[in-house]
């Protein structure tokens, strides 16, 4: 059943990875002629690197910022615009543009929405007399930003896997809960749509950490980790050392360690959220 | 007091029409049973009341309100599922319990961590607590109260559904089907446990059921439907002793009522295959002669058969038997002991008391009729 | 419902800034897009040039064609290797479960980069590189995709999958006939996901593709972009237009693959 | 014109370069050229968006053992591909054609990308930093467009008077990111140096590089400098608020198709700092010979020769806005005179090539990485976060820590 | 020819057992019904030998194959689900075409567009849709087979689930109550489908049922679990007029079977409330008399007891009294016509022919009994 799977697995995905994960023991260089074992000194290095420490808090903070954001929101949308048969169709392509978007393309837009003196945003701003922040080159604001931008990319995403798993409630569910009392759109949600939810929404929050946490294109393109490594997140510093730099050695040990802890991480999550939300 | 009141419902699914104008009423505090072979709109109908499903036209009237725009949850009545529809997330307990905490606990109370610290909550939930195990008691759900659904029975879940719907008041009950999954035993059992509950209460209940023992034992009035239509409302002595149409005369009853082609001559005197069947009416022509199986017993005169074969049914016997002239089958409900010198193969006459004959004419309606001649006497 | 449209119709606003940007950017000359002044209505109409920039500098249909055939056969094969995994993990116990299981959350940690190196290699030593094979093979096992089918196949009634069983289906064909049909909408939500990224995918292109004989959209996009000169932004949003517009479509018939989803599978029977 | 055999045999050579966008009209026209002269040579391109990923498509492929015959690299990559032997030396072909000089190849020119003690590459496009300024601002702000001042001071008032327009007008930016490129502008201004002359030790940690970082901190405190990204500057100037930007010539044709008519554009030379010893780098692309057949090594070569020759380097500039990279194009009015009398905004960057030294890349491994600490270092002046006082120990601390270690 | 073989199956659920070593032999062209009460673990069992479920012990034979671990597919067996468990997706028609197309028809010539074009699948597809439409037909489902399951009443959707079973002839049928949503008149009908079709293909058949006139009617033999063990396993006379166990008479038969506290004396002869009962036995001490109530009916002398209602069946009249002395329910099945003159609240007294008196010893199992002398005769 899971035989071409697995094989294809192994090939495509596994081997390449311990490749490279065996590369995080030597000091390998792109381009050098030689390498060299050097057992845990990358790990060493890593834990006095100013930069990773700075990479490790920015990421935690963008993923506490997206996931439930984008959880949420995504939540809301789909429950929103599958609630009536008006503008459905129209609305559900709206918001899910983004997720089709081309980061490139997108990038540049955002660089204008939130351009500090020209852009929209703080056009606005202006108007109602707020401040108008350096959205993306200040250091207090920049994770905020890429957080929004983070936000408006995984929503729609978010959205539609949540229309899937509102398909699979029985309506017959519904009905019970009307006819039980639920008065209104937010008792049928408590009693009905969230627990019955709950294999999706923890796939999604599974996904969304997982999209989140491998926070890397908007990075490149918008900030390059700046200003002074405000926005550097793991797996830009990983590219960095790696692509930038050439040292995939020390660039795999990061990868090693990112591994390591969230997959105990996702593993604790499926070990405590899985049997909660599957009723068998 | 409460009643439902339906009046002109009809419902389509696409081109096919389900209900086609059904009005019925059910009385305060009347339990009504409603009957129909599969298929024929009830579960619909008790959709429609209960406001899940939308009729095309129609109105429906709980007590003395209009309901046909309100929402389920604001019509105040209490349903059984054909399906269960049980949450799956929550224990038998919870499942139970939520009709009342829905009505009785504010929403910041139903929260879940929240709610706990508010004043009066923990009263309230102890309060519905008690409510949920004397209500699972008497179904034999005591046991099974920390249970998910994915976890029980069939029948299991059909009691808890059961028990979800009589926890409350409300103003009317719709039940669909509530004890198809049960044993006989069990089904007798909460047959009682409802009709006290109504006794009690004295909700209007409108009750579907396949069993016709439940529609008759328990029902002030058992409803008839087919192909979307309302054939006869009446007290079940009525329904099957003086049923109004030969297609009800038909559903109800098992077994299946006997029935024959008959001719009224001009005079008006009925005959059966050329025999006469001791019956005058004032229609002509042709009709159909309907006996029950328990009206039908072997004598030394009547209706000419040839026994099929014998059927045990613990508390009785079932002769299967075929009308000579015409080969229709004739089925008579006979004591056990009756058994002895039927032999499958052998002719016999097959007689009735005319009293016990029912007549309907072309169209399925019912003929009056009064004895003639004793054909013979049982 | 009013308010429900009018808060879609404000918060919809909201998420399509960034595109009004981008296709008002693509009619107007380059001198108009950075402009002080919010106007999205371009005063010269620059569409011909930055368009025609794009078509004929860049082999336009050419890069769809092969956005096309690699999208559609990275999803071929990903559906292909991962539905009967995804289903094998939500519904068949076997020894090494767990660990198969974790196995896919693992791949699914494993950023892109992470491998490229050794199979770009691979690639190369079996030189296949700059043909389909390089584009596709990579994405063929998808742990997203096997996550993402188990959750949905988990939902799915036991009971179903037994009368299979007993109607004579083999686990191929339950997968096939049984459970795939009755997830259509996860299918549906992953295959839009899949074509997406790969349509837009970048980094492994960048490394493989050499030459507009196999370049997909996406590169066909950076081609006006320069970090030295400042990126050519009329012709770049021109081409990130061209480039998306298939993808918004595909997504538009696709919705109506998820509604008819919606609408058949009430899974109560 | 060069002197060029005929090949034997036909032969096929790929080749590589950067940024197409760019350059793909000046290489398709050079190729076109060369298609001429040399029929039997085929040349396939091969391309990345920039240059990180093109040095990363010659490492990968040096590990994959399949690199193009011919790649046109950044200059301050070329030391990285000189040290770990992937560059070839060009000297022995070049001097077997004749005298460098007489070519047009003048030492200055062939300094650029002179690396690991040979001549690791020859270089084809050249860009120094100019001031690009919206000449609009400058004369509502009292300034006169045709008489900028000649030094930082003068560029910091004028800055601050643009600034005190208002509407969100902005004076100054100078494009200290992405790279050291501009923070060693202001250092080879000062006359000073990255590293010591043996390279063993640093170069700016000295009077030189506190006074480039205090200027900085002067354009932000005194002239009122924005915290933007360069996109952003970019914009902002091309939307007609800025009124100065410091950056490479480079961007110059796109600088003008973005501002169009919207404000008159002009170049104008880099402040002086220090009239004597002020020094500028150099931006641009050098081409690398990486071939190893014989046969291909040779028709690379024709290739390299021919692009950098005066009629291929003028090529590259008419359609590029690049410096042309041979003396011979840019002293004889017959191949760009033209060209420049009609651009005039170009000649700004020519004007300076005089005082213009290589891009200093950084010795060993890590080369990559100090230009990023100095980039963030820097950062913390343009926040405002530290004072240049604290931050050049500091960066000099941290620079050295990544400078290879002696013996190794 | 095959039958069933299940020896010492055991099967807990966590720390619940439920079913503690169960064996059972249905043979060849035998029709099984399995009654008990709900939750006994019927499903279960029935599970097991489908192989869906696994037992914790035991062995399943089928013919003469040991299937005990084998896959559901292999072992041959035709399933009615009590979910129904019908293909969402998939049209009526399809749906009972399922196991059909899956024997039938190679893998490649099940394919969408590839199968159409393989020589023979047109003809090979036709058959099975001939098929289809003569085994949806008796059902009633020969209008509805281009619907998908969703569109279907409960009852039409449980007679898909039992033609997608019957439309191929298996080694054993297995029907987890397959009629239980339909009404009187067509489950009549289909119990009548399903044994001309046991009838004509001779497969063993399990059949689960909570309806006592299907398990007596339809079964050859009837097996009776409760709490996870069989407790009789006889032909339906014999478990209705000859229970082994006191748990088995009170389970089959409706109204339940009365049971009265009685006495043995030294002599053997027994006594109810002191009064004799006309029966003797080898037991002593303290035993229960179980009386059908059809074996019961108002007589000048007999057990002393105060009439409570009268229920009114159709076919018959139930009398609900108490017993004088004890107050223990009593109820007897008498003819409609038996109404007259019974007054609730009246004393009267309940005769019965000690022939059909049951006696029960202090664990429940049946004590020999012979008359002593009649205490009324009816
Ligand atoms: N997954 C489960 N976990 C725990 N207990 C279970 C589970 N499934 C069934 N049971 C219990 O096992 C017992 C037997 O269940 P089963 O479904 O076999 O009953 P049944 O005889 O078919 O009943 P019914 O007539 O109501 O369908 C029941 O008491 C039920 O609660
Ligand atoms: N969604 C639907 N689309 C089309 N037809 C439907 C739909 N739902 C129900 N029907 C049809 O409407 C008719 C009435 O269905 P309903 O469920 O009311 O029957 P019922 O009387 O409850 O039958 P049963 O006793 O079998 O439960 C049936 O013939 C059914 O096939
Ligand atoms: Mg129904
Ligand atoms: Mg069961």
């Amino acid at each position: 059943m899971t035989l071409p799977a697995g094989i294809a697995y192994l090939l495509l995905l596994l081997l390449p990875t311990l490749a490279t994960v065996l590369l995080a023991f030597t000091d390998y260089e792109l381009g050098a002629p030689a390498l060299g074992w050097i057992g845990l000194d990358n790990f060493r290095e890593m834990l006095a690197d100013r930069g990773f420490g700075v990479s490790v808090r920015n990421t935690v903070v963008y993923v506490g910022l997206v996931t439930p954001v984008s959880i949420l929101g995504g939540l809301g949308l789909a429950l929103l615009v599958e609630a009536g048969v008006k503008g459905r169709a129209f609305f559900r392509a709206v918001f899910f543009l983004p997720v089709v978007s081309l980061t490139v393309a997108m990038a540049a837009a955002w660089q204008y929405l939130l351009h500090p003196t020209i852009g929209p945003v703080n056009a606005a701003l202006r108007a109602m007399g707020v401040g108008t922040p350096f959205w993306l080159s200040s250091s207090d604001t920049v994770l905020l930003s890429l957080a929004a931008i983070g936000v408006w990319e995984s929503i729609g995403f978010n959205m539609v896997l949540f229309m899937a798993g509102l398909t699979a409630i029985p309506r017959e569910l519904y009905a019970a809960a009307e006819v039980d009392g639920a008065r209104g759109g937010f008792d049928r949600f408590r009693l009905v749509t969230w627990p019955l939810l709950g294999p999706t929404t923890l796939f999604v929050l599974t996904i969304s950490m997982i999209r989140s946490l491998r926070v890397f294109d908007t990075v490149a393109v918008l900030t390059q980790g700046g200003p002074n490594k405000a926005s550097e997140v793991l797996l830009f510093t990983m590219y960095q050392q790696g692509f930038t730099y050439l040292r995939l050695g020390y660039s795999a040990a990061i990868t090693l360690v990112f591994l390591a802890v969230v997959l105990a991480l996702m593993w604790v999550q499926t070990r405590v959220l899985d049997k909660r939300v599957h009723y068998a | 007091m409460a009643g439902i009141t339906i009046s002109g419902v009809v419902r389509q699914f696409g081109a096919t029409p389900v209900l086609q104008g059904v009005s019925l009423t059910v009385e305060p505090g009347e339990f009504m049973a409603l009957v129909g072979p599969s298929g024929c709109g009830k579960t619909t109908l008790m959709r429609i009341i209960a406001g899940i499903e939308t009729a095309d036209a129609g109105e429906i009237v709980i007590g003395n309100r209009t309901v046909t725009r309100l929402r389920p949850a604001e019509r105040d009545i209490a349903m059984v599922f054909q399906s269960y529809a049980l949450y799956p997330h929550l224990t038998v307990r919870e499942n139970i319990a939520v009709p009342l905490a829905m009505r009785r606990l504010s929403t910041p109370e139903r929260m879940p961590l929240l709610g706990r610290l508010l004043p009066g909550t923990r009263a309230k939930r102890a309060a519905i607590g008690e409510e949920v195990v004397r209500a699972a008691a008497p179904l034999g759900l005591a046991a099974l109260l920390d249970r998910r659904p994915g976890q029980l029975s069939g029948g299991q879940r059909q009691r808890v559904a059961l028990a979800r719907a009589i926890i409350r008041r409300p103003a009317a009950f719709l039940m669909d089907e509530p004890l198809s999954n049960l044993d006989a035993a069990l089904r007798v059992q909460t047959r009682r446990e409802i009709v006290d509950i109504h006794r009690a209460a004295g909700v209007a209940t409108l009750y579907v059921t396949h069993d016709q023992a439940e529609a008759l034992t328990m029902a002030d009035k058992v409803a008839v439907m087919m192909g979307g239509e309302l054939l006869q409302v009446a007290s079940p002595e009525a329904i099957y002793a003086d049923p109004a149409d030969l297609r009800v005369a038909g559903f109800i009853g098992s077994p299946r009522i006997n029935t024959l082609a008959a001719e009224a001559d001009a005079a008006g005197r009925v005959t059966v295959a050329g025999l006469p069947a001791g019956l005058r009416t004032e229609a002509r022509g042709t009709l159909t002669l309907a006996l029950r199986p328990e009206a039908l017993r072997p004598a030394p005169a009547g209706l000419p058969a040839v026994l099929e074969h014998l059927e045990f049914l613990g508390d009785g016997l079932l002769l299967h038997a075929r009308h000579a002239p015409d080969g229709a089958p004739l089925i008579a409900r006979l004591e056990p002991e009756a058994r002895e010198g039927l032999q499958p193969g052998a002719a016999l006459r097959l007689g009735f008391a005319p009293g016990r004959a029912l007549l309907f004419g072309a169209d399925g309606r019912r003929v009056a009729t009064r004895a003639d001649a004793a054909l013979v006497a049982a | 419902m009013r308010a429900r449209i009018a808060v879609l119709a404000l918060l919809g606003a909201l998420v399509l800034m960034p595109y009004l940007w981008m296709v008002a950017a693509s009619v107007k000359p380059v001198s108009e897009i950075f402009r002080a002044s919010l106007s999205i209505w371009p005063e010269q109409f620059a569409a011909a040039e930055n368009y025609g920039k794009v078509l004929t500098r860049v082999p336009v249909l050419h890069y769809i064609w092969n956005g096309i055939v690699v999208c559609g056969g990275i999803l071929l094969f990903q559906l292909l290797f991962a539905v009967p995994a995804g289903y094998a993990l939500a519904k068949l116990r076997f020894p090494g479960r767990g660990i198969a299981f974790g196995a896919v959350m693992l791949g699914l940690l494993v950023p892109p980069h992470v491998p490229a190196l050794p199979l770009y290699v691979a690639a190369s030593g079996l030189g296949l590189l700059d043909s389909y094979t390089a584009l596709i093979a990579p994405f063929t096992i998808s742990a997203f995709a096997i996550f993402l089918f188990r959750q949905f196949f988990s939902a799915l009634p036991d009971d179903l999958l037994h009368a299979a069983r007993l109607d004579g289906m083999g686990e191929w064909s339950i997968v096939w006939r049984v459970v795939l049909p009755n997830a259509w909408p996860a299918a549906t939500a992953f295959a839009i996901f899949s074509v997406v990224s790969h349509w837009n995918d970048l980094f492994w292109p960048l490394i493989v593709v050499q030459g507009h004989e196999h370049a997909t959209p996406a590169l066909g996009v950076l081609y006006f972009r320069s970090e030295e000169a400042g990126d050519d932004f009329g012709a770049m949003m021109a081409a990130a237009v061209l480039m998306t517009l298939p993808l918004v479509l595909a997504f538009l018939l696709a919705q109506r693959r998820f509604v008819e989803g919606i609408a058949t599978t009430g899974l109560k029977g | 014109a060069p002197r060029i055999g005929r090949a034997q045999a036909p032969v096929s050579i790929t080749v590589h370069y950067a940024q197409p966008f760019i350059y793909k009209e000046s290489y398709d026209a050079i190729a076109a050229a060369f298609a001429k002269r040399e029929p039997n040579i085929q040349v396939e391109f091969v391309t990345t968006p920039n240059y990180e990923e093109g040095m990363q498509l010659i490492l990968r492929q040096q590990a994959a053992g399949r690199m193009p015959d011919l790649t046109y690299q950044g200059f301050n990559r070329l030391r990285l591909f000189a040290e770990r032997g992937i560059a070839q030396d060009l000297m022995p072909m070049l001097t077997a054609e004749g005298d460098p000089a007489a070519l047009g190849y003048a030492p200055n020119l062939l300094a650029l990308s002179h690396f690991g003690g040979f001549q690791a590459g020859l270089a084809f496009a050249a860009s120094n930093p100019v001031c690009f300024y919206n000449a609009d601002l400058v004369r509502r702000a009292g300034g006169d467009p045709d008489r900028m001042p000649t030094d930082w001071d003068g560029h910091i008032a004028l800055s601050r008077r643009i600034e005190a327009l208002g509407d969100g007008t902005e004076g100054m930016f100078y494009r200290w990111m992405g790279d050291d490129w501009m923070f060693s502008a202001l250092l080879f201004g000062h006359g000073g140096r990255m590293l010591t002359e043996d390279e063993r030790d640093i170069g700016f940690a000295g009077r030189e590089g506190l006074e480039s970082l205090r200027l900085i901190d002067r354009m932000v405190k005194e002239g009122g400098m924005p915290n933007l990204t360069t996109d952003a500057a970019q914009q902002a100037f091309a939307a007609g608020k800025l009124g100065m930007m410091y950056w490479t010539t480079a961007v110059l044709r796109g600088a003008i198709q973005q501002v169009g008519r919207n404000f008159e554009l002009r170049t104008g030379p880099m402040p002086i700092i220090d009239a004597e010893k002020g020094r500028l780098p150099t931006g641009g692309a050098a081409g690398m010979l990486t071939a190893k057949d014989p046969a291909k090594r040779e028709a690379a070569w024709r290739f390299l020769r021919f692009s950098t020759s005066p009629e291929g380097t003028a090529l590259m500039a008419r359609n590029t806005g690049y410096i042309p990279m041979n003396q011979i194009a840019i002293d004889d009015p017959r191949w760009l005179g033209e060209f420049y009398r009609d651009n005039p905004l170009y000649t700004t960057a020519v004007k300076q090539v005089p005082i213009s030294i290589p891009w200093y890349a950084f010795p060993g491994a890590n080369s990559v990485r100090v230009t990023q600490v100095i980039v963030d270092n820097t950062a913390r002046i343009v926040e405002q976060r530290a004072t240049p006082e604290q931050v050049l120990p500091e960066m000099a601390a941290e620079v050295r820590r990544l400078l290879p270690r002696r013996g190794t």
